[in-house]
C-alpha cells in the first residue's frame, strides 16, 4: 500500500517540496501539494505536513496569518479525527497559533536567525512518529529559525511534561526554547511540530538521513494498527 | 534645462548630444529617461570598451553578457543562469535594507530570464574591524542578506568576508545568484513583435529611490518630508511570491518577452526591451499600480521600488496572467503596448510626457576611452628577501587577523540547507560551495574570489589571480570549471590612476579566463567607490560555477584518512 | 476613523527584545534605564462612524489575528 | 518615570508588515480597513524626575539606538 501524505503550501513556504521529496525518498509515498485557498484535502491519506518557510512573510507573527487560511479548517477537523499531521518549523508556529498544540514560539534569544546542525535527545519513542528510532539517544538535524524559543505559561508546561508530550529536545539549547523543548506532541499523539528539520536529513549527502526514521516510523504505525 | 541636466548627472556635452538630436529641448521626464539610459550604471560609459577583452563564448555558453543573466548548458537539456551584482552605496546608507535588495535584485535578474534561483553567494568588504562604523555595518549587511534570502528560500552557501582601512567609508556588499532552468525554455528581454499587451506586474511603485536632483528645484512645504527621497525597502515575500508567479506564467506559454525593473525601474525596462526588438512602445502611466498619492511622471519612470516586473505578453494572454497574478496576490495592470513607432511614448492624465526615439538611447549612449596611467605595481618579491621568521608568532599573526577569522557568526544567520540539495556549505570547509541539481546525480559548485591587497599591488597579476583562485576552488572539489561573472568595484574612472588599476586588472583577468577557457558569462561595473577623493583598494570581485556529473565524486576533508599521502602541486 | 492598536506581550512573558534594548541603553550610558518592553502599535482607517462598534470591530480582529493571546494583550483606541 | 517611545517608518517608506497585515484583514472580512501602518512602542521606566530633560535624553537614546532615522521616525512621551 502507497503511503499518501499532503503538503501544505502557503504563499511564502519554501521548504514545500523538500517535504514532498523527504516523503518520496524515506518512504517511497505519493505526495500532493495542496493551496491554502482549498477548503478540503485529498481523500485516503496517511500524513498531512505543514512546511517550513515564511508564510506571509513571518509579518505580525510567524504563522498567525497562515493559521486562518481555508485549508487549516480542514486540517483541524482531520486531526481531530486522527489524522496524522508534522508541523516542521513555520508549520510548528501555525500549529501552536492554530491552537492545534499548546504555546508560542517567540524570537530566538540571542535575536537571530540561526542556522546550523543540531543535536536532539528523543524524549519520546513510543509516538507514532519515532517509533523507528529504536534505541537511538540521540539524532542530528539541521535547524533553521529566527522564531524558535518554545514558550507556554508554567501550567501549560508542567501539563506538557506531565503527558509525556515533548518528542525532541535540544542537547544543547540554541534559542532559550522552555525545557530545551524542540519538538511536542499534542495529547491525543496524532499531531507534532517541530522546528528541526527531518526533512533536510533524509540522505547522508545532505549531512545526515536521521529525519527517515521519522517518516518510516509512520509507515510502521499505519503497518500494525 | 541644460543645468537641470548636470543636475541629474548628465554632463554638458551629452546634454548638447540630445539637444542635435531631439532638435529641441527635452522635458523633464525626457531628461529623465536620458540620465538613467546614460548613467554610469545602465550605460558602462567608462567601462565597456574595456569590458570587450573578456572572452565571453566557449562550447557551453548559451548567453553570454548583454541579457540579465549569463546562461550556460549543464547537460541534458538543462542550463544554469547566474549573475552577481553589487549594491554598495545603498548598502552604507542603510546596511540592513541595502543588502536586502541587492539580493533581491540579483535574484530578479536570474528569475527574468526563467531560472529557479538555487543558490545565493555574497562577497563583503568592510572597514577594519574597530572603524566606530563597521559593527553596525556588519550587522545590518549580514542580516539584511539573510532576511532576505531566508525568506525567499534559497540557501546562502558560500562567500568571502575582508576587512580593511580602504573600506571604512565605502563597504563592497556584492551578492551572486545561481539558478536553474530548461536550456529550451530562457526568456529573454527583446519585444518580438508590435501590437503586444505589455503587462506590470508585482508589488506597487512609490516613491522609494528617485534621485534627490528633484527635491532640489521643489519648494519646502508641509509635505515635503513625504516628497523627500526615500530608501528602496525589500519585501522578501513579495520576492517569493513574484518568483513563483514569473515561473508560473512562463510555464503557461504567455510570455513573449520579460525584464524585471532594476535600477530605475520603468525607464529601463521598457526602453530595453522595444528597443532590442527593434520596436516603439507606449506606456499610459495612469495604468500604473501606485502606492502614493499624485506621483508624477518623473517620479514613476525613475522609481526604484522593489520587487517588480516588466512583461511583453503574446497576443490575447492577459487573462492567463490575471488568473496567476490573483493567485499569488500580485498587484498586476496592462500598461502599454509596442508599435512600430520606434519610440517611447508615455501618456499621463490624458497628456504625452515623452516622446523620445529609442535608437538614440542606445546609438549615441556615450562611450569614454578614458585616459590611463599605467598604475603602480610592487617588484615582486623574491624568496630570497624574505626575512626568516619565528614560525609561531607568524602563525598566531596570520590566525588572528580578521580575514583569517571564522566567519561563522555570519553564516550562522544564513539558511544554508533550504531546497534540501546543500552539499557543501560555508559550514562544512569546502573550498566551493555545493548545491544539487535536484533530482539528478549533478551538482553545481560555486565560489567567489577576490584578493584585494593583490590587485592593489599589482593589478594585472591581482586581476589574473582572481580568476586562478575561483578556478582552483572548482576544481578543488572535483568540479568542471565552467563560466564565471564578475563585479568590478573601483574607484573613479576619471582618475587616470584609477582607470589604470581597472584597465589592467581587466588585461589580467581576461588573460586568465583566456588561458583557462574560462568565459565571462555576465558581469556588473561599480565605480565611484572612493570616499574624500580617496578610492577604496580596487576589487574585481570574481564569482565562479563548476559541474559535477557525479556528486558522489566530489572531493572534501571528509575523504582524508590518517596514513594518506600529500602531494603538493604547482610551483 | 482613525484606528490604533497596542499589542504587547503579557507580563508573564520573557520580552527578549527589550532585554536587549536594555542591555544596549545600560552600555551606553543610560543606566537609568529599567523593566523596558517592546510592543506593536498598528495604526489604520477604518470606515463607518461608530466608535463604539468600531472598538467592538477592532477587538474581534485582535482576538482573531492581531494578538496571540497565549502571550499578548492589546489595547484599542478609535479617534 | 514611565516613558513611552513610538518609533514608526517615515511616510512614503513601504510598510510590508502593514501590507500583510491589511491584506489579511480584508480575507477576514473586515474590508473598511485601509492604510495600515506597523510600528513599535517601547515602554520602560526611568530615573529622575525632570520631564523636560527625560524628554531630552529620550530623544537622544531614539538618534542613537532606537530608532533608524533613515527610514525611521519617532516620538517620545513621559509620565
Ligand atoms: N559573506 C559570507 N557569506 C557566506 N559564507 C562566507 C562569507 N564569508 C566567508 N564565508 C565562508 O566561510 C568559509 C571560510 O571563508 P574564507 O576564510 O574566506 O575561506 P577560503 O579561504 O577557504 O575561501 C568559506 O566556506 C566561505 O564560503
Amino acid at each position: 500500500m502507497t503511503f499518501k501524505a499532503a503538503v501544505l503550501v502557503f504563499p511564502g513556504s519554501n521548504c514545500d517540496r523538500d517535504c514532498k521529496t523527504a516523503v518520496e525518498t524515506t518512504v517511497n509515498g505519493k505526495v500532493d501539494m495542496v493551496w491554502h485557498e482549498d477548503t478540503t484535502l485529498p481523500s485516503g491519506l496517511d500524513l498531512i505536513v505543514i512546511p517550513g518557510g515564511f508564510s506571509y512573510g513571518d509579518y505580525l507573527r510567524c504563522g498567525a496569518m497562515a493559521s486562518l487560511s481555508p485549508i487549516m479548517q480542514a486540517v483541524k477537523a482531520e486531526a481531530e479525527r486522527g489524522m496524522s499531521v508534522l508541523g516542521i518549523c513555520n508549520g510548528f508556529q501555525i500549529l501552536c497559533e492554530a491552537g492545534m498544540l499548546p504555546g508560542a514560539l517567540l524570537r530566538n534569544s540571542a535575536l537571530k536567525y540561526v542556522c546550523k546542525p543540531i543535536e536532539l535527545k528523543i524524549e519520546n519513542r513510543k509516538t507514532r512518529f519515532t517509533n523507528a528510532y529504536g534505541n537511538a539517544q540521540s539524532v542530528w538535524m539541521t535547524q533553521g529559525n529566527g522564531d524558535g524559543n518554545f514558550f507556554a505559561d508554567e501550567a501549560t508546561l508542567k501539563d506538557i511534561e506531565d503527558n509525556n508530550q515533548v518528542v525532541f529536545r535540544y542537547a544543547e539549547n540554541p534559542n532559550g526554547s522552555m525545557n530545551d523543548i524542540a519538538g511536542l506532541i499534542n495529547k491525543k499523539g496524532n499531531v507534532l511540530g517541530m522546528m528541526p528539520h527531518p526533512d533536510r536529513a533524509f540522505e547522508d549527502a545532505l549531512g545526515s538521513a536521521d529525519g527517515g526514521p521519522l517518516f518510516r516510523s509512520l509507515v510502521g504505525a499505519l503497518q500494525s494498527a | 534645462m541644460a543645468q537641470k541636466a548636470l543636475e541629474y548627472g548628465l554632463k554638458a556635452d551629452e546634454y548638447q548630444v540630445i539637444l542635435n538630436r531631439l532638435g529641441r529641448e527635452p522635458n523633464d521626464v525626457e531628461l529623465g529617461v536620458y540620465s538613467v539610459m546614460w548613467s554610469e550604471h545602465c550605460s558602462y560609459k567608462s567601462s565597456r570598451l574595456h569590458l570587450r577583452k573578456f572572452p565571453v563564448t566557449g562550447p557551453r555558453v548559451i548567453c553570454g553578457p548583454g541579457e540579465n543573466a549569463g546562461v550556460i548548458d549543464i547537460d541534458d537539456g538543462q542550463a544554469c543562469i547566474f549573475k552577481m551584482e553589487s549594491h554598495n552605496h545603498p548598502s552604507f546608507i542603510e546596511p540592513y535594507q541595502g543588502a536586502a535588495t541587492g539580493v533581491g535584485g540579483i535574484m530578479r535578474d536570474v528569475f527574468t530570464m526563467g531560472a529557479r534561483p538555487i543558490a545565493l553567494l555574497n562577497a563583503l568588504r568592510f572597514g577594519e574591524p574597530d572603524h566606530p562604523k563597521t559593527r553596525r555595518l556588519v550587522e545590518g549587511v549580514v542580516s539584511g542578506i539573510g532576511g532576505y534570502g531566508n525568506c525567499v528560500g534559497v540557501p546562502t552557501v558560500a562567500g568571502e568576508t575582508n576587512f580593511h582601512a580602504g573600506y571604512n567609508g565605502n563597504i563592497l556588499v556584492n551578492a551572486m545568484c545561481v539558478g536553474l532552468a530548461d536550456a529550451d525554455k530562457i526568456f529573454y528581454s527583446a519585444a518580438p513583435e508590435p501590437g503586444l499587451p505589455v503587462v506590470y506586474f508585482g508589488s506597487k511603485t512609490g516613491r522609494d529611490g528617485i534621485h534627490g536632483a528633484t527635491m532640489a528645484s521643489v519648494e519646502f512645504s508641509e509635505d515635503s518630508e513625504e516628497k523627500r527621497p526615500t530608501v528602496q525597502v525589500g519585501d522578501p515575500f513579495a520576492e517569493k511570491l513574484l518568483i513563483e508567479a514569473t515561473l508560473e506564467l512562463m510555464a503557461s506559454g504567455a510570455v513573449a518577452a520579460i525584464q524585471d525593473m532594476g535600477a530605475a525601474g520603468l525607464t529601463s525596462s521598457s526602453v530595453e526591451m522595444a528597443g532590442k526588438g527593434g520596436l516603439g512602445i507606449t506606456l499610459n502611466l495612469d495604468k500604473v499600480p501606485q502606492r502614493e498619492t499624485n506621483m508624477t511622471a518623473y517620479e514613476m519612470m525613475l522609481s526604484e521600488s522593489q520587487e517588480r516586473m516588466l512583461a511583453i505578453l503574446k497576443p490575447g494572454r492577459e487573462e492567463d496572467g490575471y488568473r496567476i497574478f490573483k493567485k499569488w496576490g500580485l498587484d498586476a495592470a496592462v500598461i502599454g503596448e509596442t508599435n512600430t513607432s520606434g519610440n517611447i511614448v508615455l501618456l499621463h492624465k490624458g497628456e504625452v510626457v515623452c516622446d523620445l526615439p529609442l535608437a538614440p538611447l542606445s546609438d549615441d549612449a556615450p562611450l569614454y576611452d578614458r585616459p590611463w596611467v599605467e598604475p603602480h605595481a610592487e617588484a615582486p618579491i623574491s624568496h630570497a628577501d624574505v626575512p626568516a621568521h619565528d614560525l609561531n608568532a607568524a602563525l598566531l599573526k596570520v590566525i588572528s587577523c580578521p580575514d583569517e577569522a571564522s566567519k561563522r557568526w555570519l553564516w550562522e544567520q544564513y539558511d544554508r540547507h533550504v531546497m534540501a540539495d546543500t552539499l557543501s556549505d560555508s559550514s562544512t570547509g569546502h573550498d566551493a560551495g555545493m548545491v544539487r541539481v535536484h533530482g539528478t546525480k549533478k551538482a553545481l559548485a560555486v565560489t567567489s574570489d577576490c584578493t584585494p591587497r593583490y590587485v592593489q599591488a599589482n593589478p594585472y597579476e591581482g586581476g589574473k589571480q582572481a580568476v586562478a583562485e575561483a578556478w582552483r576552488n572548482l576544481t578543488a572539489v572535483g568540479a568542471e570549471p565552467i563560466a564565471i561573472t564578475d563585479n568590478l568595484n573601483f574607484g573613479s574612472p576619471e582618475k587616470p590612476e584609477t582607470m589604470g588599476q581597472i584597465v589592467r586588472a581587466i588585461d589580467g583577468m581576461a588573460e586568465a579566463c583566456r588561458e583557462l577557457d574560462f568565459p565571462v558569462v555576465s558581469g556588473n561595473v561599480s565605480l565611484y567607490n572612493e570616499t574624500n577623493g580617496i578610492s577604496i583598494p580596487p576589487t574585481p570581485t570574481v564569482g565562479a560555477v563548476g559541474l559535477l556529473k557525479d556528486y558522489d565524486q566530489r572531493v572534501g576533508f571528509n575523504k582524508v584518512q590518517p596514513g594518506q599521502v600529500i602531494i603538493l602541486i604547482g610551483e | 476613523m482613525k484606528a490604533k492598536v497596542h499589542v504587547y506581550l503579557k507580563p508573564g512573558v520573557l520580552d527578549v527584545q527589550g532585554k536587549a534594548v536594555e542591555g544596549a541603553l545600560h552600555d551606553l550610558g543610560w543606566g537609568g534605564v529599567s523593566n523596558v518592553r517592546v510592543g506593536k502599535l498598528l495604526e489604520f482607517d477604518l470606515d463607518g462612524a461608530d466608535q463604539e462598534a468600531a472598538r467592538g470591530e477592532l477587538k474581534a480582529m485582535c482576538e482573531k489575528l492581531l494578538a496571540n493571546t497565549v502571550i499578548e494583550s492589546y489595547k484599542v483606541e478609535v479617534a
